[in-house]
């Protein structure tokens, strides 16, 4: 009985958690449009609702009434599980996050390798999907994407190592602990070149541009989905967007101190913005990066396949083991305010 | 005495050493492969006279020793020596050798210097079989008498050889490897690798059984006996001249000394036990082998099968102790056996040897062994003929030769066994003087069949110097065999003792 | 609570398939590959369990050396497998049957 | 320890029922009319030339197996990082030869050109 | 966490090859020539370097074990390594000409060996499972490689496969067993588990992991009915992989034997001698049945060792420090022996053409009387005759066998090894007495005419003085 409640209880939790996330998601899609339309001096969705802001409804609703066509020859078991493994971890390793002190659904130990391997995970959705859809176009990108971002993922994987060495712990919440204080007290400053990596490959992971050409829509036409329609694409669409709300979280609890204020602990602009929860704070971080993500899209033109790859081998890569050994030297000396 | 010199190892490593240079100089030169083989031969023949000369008589325990470790953790030691059962064994050899390296001075043509070479390095491991005292050692040598004689045969051999050679080796092989076991056995119970520590052991009979066994498996080919004989007919038949003469002359004779050496010694109680076997396997060879030597077409294999007849007249006698010992009772008779079948391995050493060169000489000429594509040889080579009526007279058991000598020993001593077993000895003689005579009739006698014997010329100078000596020993021993029967009594009288310590 | 017997019931599972996998497998090679990996996940299983019932970390240690000799391991597989397939076209287990004797 | 790991299962499965629901849903509401020309795969609007099986670069198996390697060595990583306070310089200089092998196979790589593309 | 901080100077050999290992990486990777001189040149200097650390670090010193426990300096550490790096360099030595002539050579092949050095110098010393399967995996990666490095080779590629494919499950295998031995005796330590066997703790799940292990080693040996990878991975690889994977990896998995096996398990030696005596007596009848039909060398010369490793394995039967030693004499002198043989071949050899039938050997002793002499000694050796080094090394394993009892297994082992001596003849009967209606005279490199050299005079000096070997091994047992 007591197991039952307390079942209820984490399933609560869960939809509390999943359900602004999917608003979230869907407001991304939004913000994006809106924000691309800005750059480019257009109006964006302005149809739907009040400036347009009931779109994503209108487009959800739109994707529920199209057909999901199974391709001919495409192995149907894989070509329907392809879209679960793909928005499956984008989802999960919310559970280790912690918006706020405390707020977290679950407070594990090994927290950010559960992330690690989740965000691992994603590539399983991306080659299956490409694979099980028996079309060249499918099995192009998605070796493409499958490539892309195992690249990265050495690169984003060597700048954790930074983070973790920094923080000593692989639980969020200490992690964001380690870097209680004022922003300069956040890893993002030791790590400068981590972060800037992280950032990178973060953004090459969840195949966004200037990284796109998985799913680059004039060379291949839309990569490993290019077979799914109607709610299955829909997925694919969920998940890519819930992963740079992943990434960015991720982001913001590793170098931009999660939930910590940038003025904590500063004699005056700290009391002053005490009042703020932590919640908004991260919030406002994701945010951040969010836009970043947009921003880029807007202003970056997509580079060329050996492009990325040599990026993410040649320069990531060898960037991060450098910096790697120099922040083992750091943490051992004990420099500064961010490794003691 | 030569006291400071390591005559036995020199007589050893001379010829071996000396094939390995024969090897090198004589790659391209022919000639100079020659003359260094007939250098390292004679000089190995005057090292083996000085040995014989130097050999104090009368004494019965091993001399020449040299002792030194080999293989320290096993206490295994290069340990030599000669005694008067190995010593003219050891002189045959070097003596053999320089017979072998003459007569295949012009006729050997197909790379002589490895020819030479492998003749020498089997000389040295010969006499290194001969005068180990160190089981190990002794095995050492006995296998490596396989490698060149495998080469031997196989390199200059006739159109079957290889079949010949492989089952030559594999017979060998096989029985020695069983030798191998009972050595290690044998180690394991004596606590080093001296034969002598292995006599007098007190083994329980089955164990004595088993080793004696595996011996016989080591011996017997080598002898060889009935029925594991048929390797070498086939050997004999294939392998050039000299292959056939050290075959028939030497490594036959190991067989025989290793009875003395290892199976007699060692195991006594199964050597009595079993002596039925050996008796009745000998008078096998003896009688049967001897019938079919009368049937062969073939001249070496006919004599290959005479060989055999001989060898197991040897081992009838080195056996037939027992039944002696237990017939009449007397020491002397066992005694007058062993030094009979002694005397008789030696003796066949020279004749069998002269036999096979005879044949070597007009297989050289005719480039055929068939008995029927001869006959009439008397009319064109007067003086070979001579020779080879002698050496087949010799063969027979003719009196005033060395032949005879041993084989009246042995008759005389196994009538003190029982009148049947001397009876059938003594069937030998006259086996032996049907097939040898039959032979030559054919061959030397009667009228020219073929146009190529109307063509044949008489035996050169190197060939008359050959046979001359052979001539010249057989007579000698048989007429006057007591330096060798001094040499050898006093070590046989001891080796008695140790097998029926009773007495 | 679960007892180690379960683990290594579980792990002997786990290695019979592998094996199975390698020995019944006559069609593709890459199942050959999986199956190894099946195999020495088993084996890790064993060390994990062993470990924790033991406390002794050494058996952990373990797995992570295996799990690296086993990328390795897979690394080397394939690089054979495209090597393989270049020559002949197939990966096909029952054609690999030119040798004989 | 263990039990923390509950919601973390409890979300894994949900997060799969988000992943199937939708999809369900599809198949529910969307009507579905396959026909030949709707289900033949993408390729431009001709008929497919060949099996979409199709041999790809090598390159790409370079790419995994490079993956592998390198996602191992963060793995051994990761532990050390989290002690390395603790470990000290012996742990700093066992890691430096580490990475140092591991730098010395990247040069490999790089100069055997097994990190370039096209 | 505190650590006491290991003795690197006593993993000297290790270390060296190691730094060697990155030195010759880089080194290659930066000479513009093609041939890859400066590689070879730096792995042999660094193999004889490698001899002599190991001479300096642990020959005849106290055993002694650092690296909390994990790796052992002993005597038979120091024998084994130096046999392993001095067949290496002979194996290697006779390669580079065949390599030249068919394109293959690479830096990359000697930086594999010198890997697989290093892999098998760690198992030499490995005093923990650990260890030990991390040197051994280190050892197999690298051939894996090596079988499949002619790229273009339709057999090569299967014979990587097929020893891929085997060799991983045996690891498999090994690893199964080695977790129960850890879950046995708690420790991953060699020294710890012999107290447990000891102390006949967990007795029934010891001997399973035991069992298990024991396939493992034997799968690695190629011991029937284990040895199906053997002949097909003899007969694929290129000779060069070939030569090298047939003699300095037997050593390594001796050491894998000993080390686990009679080290760590020695006390269950009654648990595995019977199977030890099964797979001895498969081996011997496999490996010499099956080589008196083969007409490819290769593959004859794959049974030879099958039936070579049964002889070996008898030795371990024994259970004796004598009869480990007699095995550590065997693997040597095969290793001596099975580098000549496979340098014949690659001497016979020529570019588009591949030396590997009994009948390619034709007539050699017509084309070159010294190589001629070579096969003759080293088949002899293989044979067993007196005279050369293969002789002692099965009368060293009868011995054993004898003095413990097993005398119906020594029996068995010379019957075998007459019917073994019958293939070896065969080759002699090509080599001797066939002759070629016009024998072409053979050319090779005078630095491979000084191995074939060496490798014919190690065998027949070991032959005459085989003392200082026995002592050594008898030393490298503690004896």
């Amino acid at each position: 009985m007591n197991a039952l409640i307390e079942l209820s209880w984490i399933t609560a939790k869960i939809v509390a958690l999943i359900v602004p996330l999917f608003l979230a998601v869907a407001y991304m899609t939004y913000a994006e449009r809106k924000v691309i339309s800005s750059m480019q001096l257009r109006r964006g969705p302005n149809r739907v609702g009040w400036h347009g802001l009931l779109q994503p409804f209108a487009d959800a609703l739109k994707l529920l009434m199209k057909e999901v066509v199974l391709p001919q020859n495409a192995n149907r078991f894989l070509f329907v599980l392809a879209p679960m493994l793909s928005i499956m971890p984008a989802l999960a390793a919310w559970a280790v996050l912690p918006l706020a002190d405390g707020l977290v659904i679950a407070d594990v130990n090994a927290g950010l390798l559960y992330v690690l391997a989740m965000t691992s995970m994603g590539v399983y959705g991306i080659i299956l999907a490409g694979w099980a859809s028996n079309s060249k176009y499918a099995l192009l990108g998605a070796l493409r994407a499958g490539a892309q971002v195992v690249s990265y993922e050495i690169a984003m994987g060597f700048a954790l190592v930074g983070v973790l060495m920094a923080a000593g712990s692989l639980n969020m919440g200490e992690i964001i602990q380690a870097q209680q204080g004022p922003f300069w007290n956040w890893f993002w400053l030791p790590l400068l070149p981590l972060f800037v990596v992280y950032w990178i490959s973060g953004v090459a992971e969840t195949n966004r541009l200037p990284f796109d050409v998985a799913e680059g829509e004039s060379e291949i036409v839309a990569g490993f989905h290019v077979e799914y329609s109607g709610m299955a694409f829909a997925i694919f669409f969920l998940a890519e967007y819930a992963n740079m709300i992943l990434i960015s979280g991720l982001a913001a609890i590793l170098f931009l101190g999660g939930w910590y204020s940038p003025f904590e602990g500063l004699p005056l602009l700290g009391p002053l913005f005490g009042w703020v929860p932590g919640l908004v704070w991260f919030l406002l971080k994701v945010c951040l990066f969010l836009f970043l993500y947009i921003w880029f899209r807007g202003t970056f033109p997509r580079y060329r396949y050996d492009q990325i790859m040599r990026l993410g081998w040649k320069v990531l890569i060898p960037v991060t083991v450098v910096w790697l050994i120099v922040v083992a030297g750091l943490s051992l000396g004990e420099v500064g305010p961010w490794f003691s | 005495m030569l006291g400071g010199w390591p005559l036995l190892s020199l007589l050893i490593w001379l010829p071996i050493l000396g094939g390995a240079v024969v090897l090198w100089t004589g790659r391209d030169n022919a000639d100079r492969a020659r003359w260094s083989a007939l250098a390292v031969a004679g000089l190995t023949l005057i090292l083996g006279l000085v040995l014989w000369f130097g050999f104090e008589t009368g004494v019965a325990g091993m001399q020449f020793v040299e002792r030194a470790p080999w293989i320290e953790s096993f206490g295994i030691e290069y340990y030599l020596g000669v005694d008067g059962i190995s010593m003219p064994l050891v002189v045959l050899t070097a003596f053999s050798t320089l017979l072998v390296v003459i007569a295949a001075w012009e006729v050997v043509r197909y790379k002589p210097a490895q020819y030479l070479a492998a003749f020498l390095i089997m000389e040295g491991i010969m006499i290194g079989v001969f005068s180990a005292l160190d089981a190990l050692l002794f095995y050492v040598f006995f296998e490596a008498m396989l490698i060149p004689m495998f080469l031997i045969i196989g390199i200059w051999g006739g159109p079957n050889r290889i079949y010949a050679t492989l089952k030559f080796f594999l017979y060998t092989f096989l029985g020695s490897v069983m030798m191998l076991v009972a050595l290690i056995y044998l180690r394991g119970q004596a606590g080093s690798f001296a034969i002598e520590d292995f006599y007098g052991l007190g083994l329980p009979f089955a164990a004595q059984v088993l080793i004696f066994l595996a011996f016989l498996a080591a011996f017997a080919v080598k002898v060889p006996m009935f029925p594991v004989h048929t390797w070498l007919p086939d050997a004999h038949v294939e392998a050039p001249t000299g292959g056939s003469v050290i075959l028939a002359a030497i490594t036959l004779k190991i067989g025989g000394y290793g009875f003395l050496r290892f199976s007699l010694p060692i195991a006594p109680e199964a050597s009595m036990a079993l002596d039925w076997l050996l008796i009745g396997l000998s008078l096998i060879a003896v009688v049967y082998i001897g019938l079919v030597a009368m049937v062969q077409e073939d001249l070496k294999k006919l004599i290959a099968y005479s060989s055999i007849a001989h060898m197991g007249f040897v081992t009838l006698a080195f056996f037939l102790i027992f039944r002696i010992v237990a017939g009449e009772g007397t020491r002397d008779g066992a005694l007058l056996a062993l030094e009979g079948g002694l005397v008789q391995m030696i003796s066949h050493g020279f004749v069998s040897a002269a036999m096979f060169l005879c044949v070597g000489v007009l297989y050289d000429r005719m480039h055929t062994r068939r008995i029927a594509d001869y006959g009439g040889v008397a009319n064109r080579m007067p003086v070979f003929a001579g020779l080879f009526v002698f050496f087949a007279m010799a063969n027979a058991g003719l009196p005033g030769t060395s032949g005879f000598v041993g084989e009246f020993m042995v008759i005389l001593a196994s009538f003190q066994a029982g009148f049947w077993y001397a009876a059938i000895a003594g069937l030998t003689l006259i086996l032996g003087a049907a097939y040898s005579l039959w032979m030559i009739k054919r061959v030397v006698y009667g009228q020219v069949r073929n146009t190529q014997v109307d063509e044949l010329r008489d035996i050169n100078a190197r060939e008359r110097l050959l046979l001359g000596s052979l001539v010249g020993v057989v007579l000698f021993f048989g007429v006057y065999p007591a330096p060798l029967i001094n040499v050898m009594a006093p070590s046989l009288e001891a080796l008695l003792g140790i097998v029926m310590p009773a007495l | 609570m679960l007892a180690l017997s379960d683990y290594l019931v579980l792990s002997a599972l786990l290695f019979s398939i592998g094996m199975a996998g390698i020995f019944l497998n006559r069609k593709n090679a890459i199942v050959l590959l999986m199956s190894i990996e099946l195999i020495l996940l088993a084996v890790n299983f064993n060390f994990i369990a062993f470990s924790h019932f033991l406390g002794d970390i050494h058996g952990q240690v373990f797995v992570f050396f295996i799990l690296t000799v086993a990328a390795a391991e897979s690394a080397i597989g394939l690089a054979i497998l495209v090597v393989l397939f270049r020559n002949r076209n197939t990966i096909n287990v029952a054609d690999l049957d030119t040798m004989r004797g | 320890m263990i039990e923390s790991y509950l919601p973390v299962l409890v979300f894994i499965a949900i997060a799969m029922g988000i992943g199937i629901a939708p999809l369900a849903a599809g198949f529910i509401l969307a009507p579905r009319r396959p026909d030949h020309e709707k289900l033949s795969p993408y390729e431009c609007g001709f008929e497919a030339f060949e099996d979409s099986r199709m041999q790809f670069d090598v390159r790409y198996y370079l790419v995994a197996i490079l993956f592998i390697i390198f996602d191992l060595e963060i793995a051994f990583l990761f532990p050390w990082a989290i002690v390395l306070d603790e470990i000290g310089l012996f742990g700093y200089g066992a890691m430096a030869i580490f990475i140092g092998v591991l730098l010395v196979g990247f040069l490999y790589e790089w100069k055997k050109g097994a990190l370039e593309w096209e | 966490m505190n650590f006491e901080m290991p003795q690197f100077a006593m993993a000297a050999p290790e270390i060296w090859l190691g730094v060697m290992v990155c030195v010759v990486l880089i080194a290659d990777l930066f000479d513009r020539s093609q041939q890859s001189r400066l590689a070879f040149f730096l792995t042999q200097l660094t193999l004889l370097g490698a001899i002599g650390l190991a001479l300096y670090t642990h020959w005849c010193v106290e055993r002694a074990i650092t690296f909390n426990g994990m790796y052992v300096s002993d005597s038979l550490a120091a024998v084994l390594k130096v046999t392993v790096a001095g067949l290496s360099m002979v194996t290697l030595g006779y390669s580079r000409d065949y390599l030249r002539q068919r394109d293959l050579l690479k830096g990359e092949f000697y930086l594999l060996a010198l890997i697989a050095n290093l892999g098998m110098f760690v198992m030499a010393s490995a005093s923990s499972l650990l260890v030990l399967y991390v040197g051994l995996e280190m050892l197999s990666l690298s051939l894996y490689a090596m079988v499949a490095f002619d790229r273009d080779s339709r057999i090569g590629a299967e014979a990587a496969m097929k020893y891929f494919v085997l060799g991983a499950l045996s690891s498999g295998m090994m690893l199964y067993g080695m977790s129960m031995i850890y879950g046995a005796s708690g420790s991953l330590l060699i020294d710890t588990i012999a107290s447990h066997a000891a102390a006949g703790d967990n007795l029934l799940l010891m001997a399973f992991g035991m069992t298990f292990a024991l396939v493992g080693v034997a799968f690695k040996f190629g011991a029937a009915p284990f040895h199906m990878w053997l002949p097909d991975v003899y007969q694929g690889a290129p000779t060069s992989a070939t030569a090298f994977l047939g003699t300095a990896p037997k050593i390594a998995a001796l050491a894998l034997f000993l080390r686990l096996l009679v080290d760590g398990l020695g006390d269950l030696h009654d648990q595995w001698q019977a199977m030890a005596v099964l797979l001895a007596v498969g081996s011997l009848a496999v490996g010499n049945l099956f080589a008196l039909v083969q007409t490819n060398f290769k593959r004859m010369l794959a049974y030879s060792t099958i039936s070579h490793i049964g002889f070996l394995f008898l030795g371990l039967i024994a259970g004796t420090p004598e009869g480990y030693s007699a095995a550590l004499f065997y693997a040597i002198s095969y290793g001596i022996m099975a580098s000549g043989a496979f340098g014949m071949i690659i001497l016979l050899s020529r570019r588009g053409f591949e030396a590997e039938m009994i009948d390619d050997m034709r007539g050699l002793n017509d084309r070159h009387s010294g190589f001629a002499l070579v096969m003759l000694l080293l088949m002899f050796s293989m044979t067993g005759i007196p005279g050369t080094v293969g002789f002692y090394a099965k009368w060293l394993v009868l011995q054993s066998l004898i003095d413990t009892g097993m005398i119906w297994l020594a029996v068995v082992a010379v019957v075998f090894a007459v019917i073994g001596a019958f293939y070896y003849l065969r080759v002699l009967k090509a080599v001797y007495f066939d002759r070629l209606e016009s024998p072409v005279p053979i050319e090779a490199p005078a630095g491979q005419r000084v191995i074939v050299a060496l490798n014919g005079g190690a065998i027949l000096l070991l032959g005459l003085f085989p003392d200082r070997l026995i002592e050594i091994c008898r030393i490298a047992l503690g004896l």
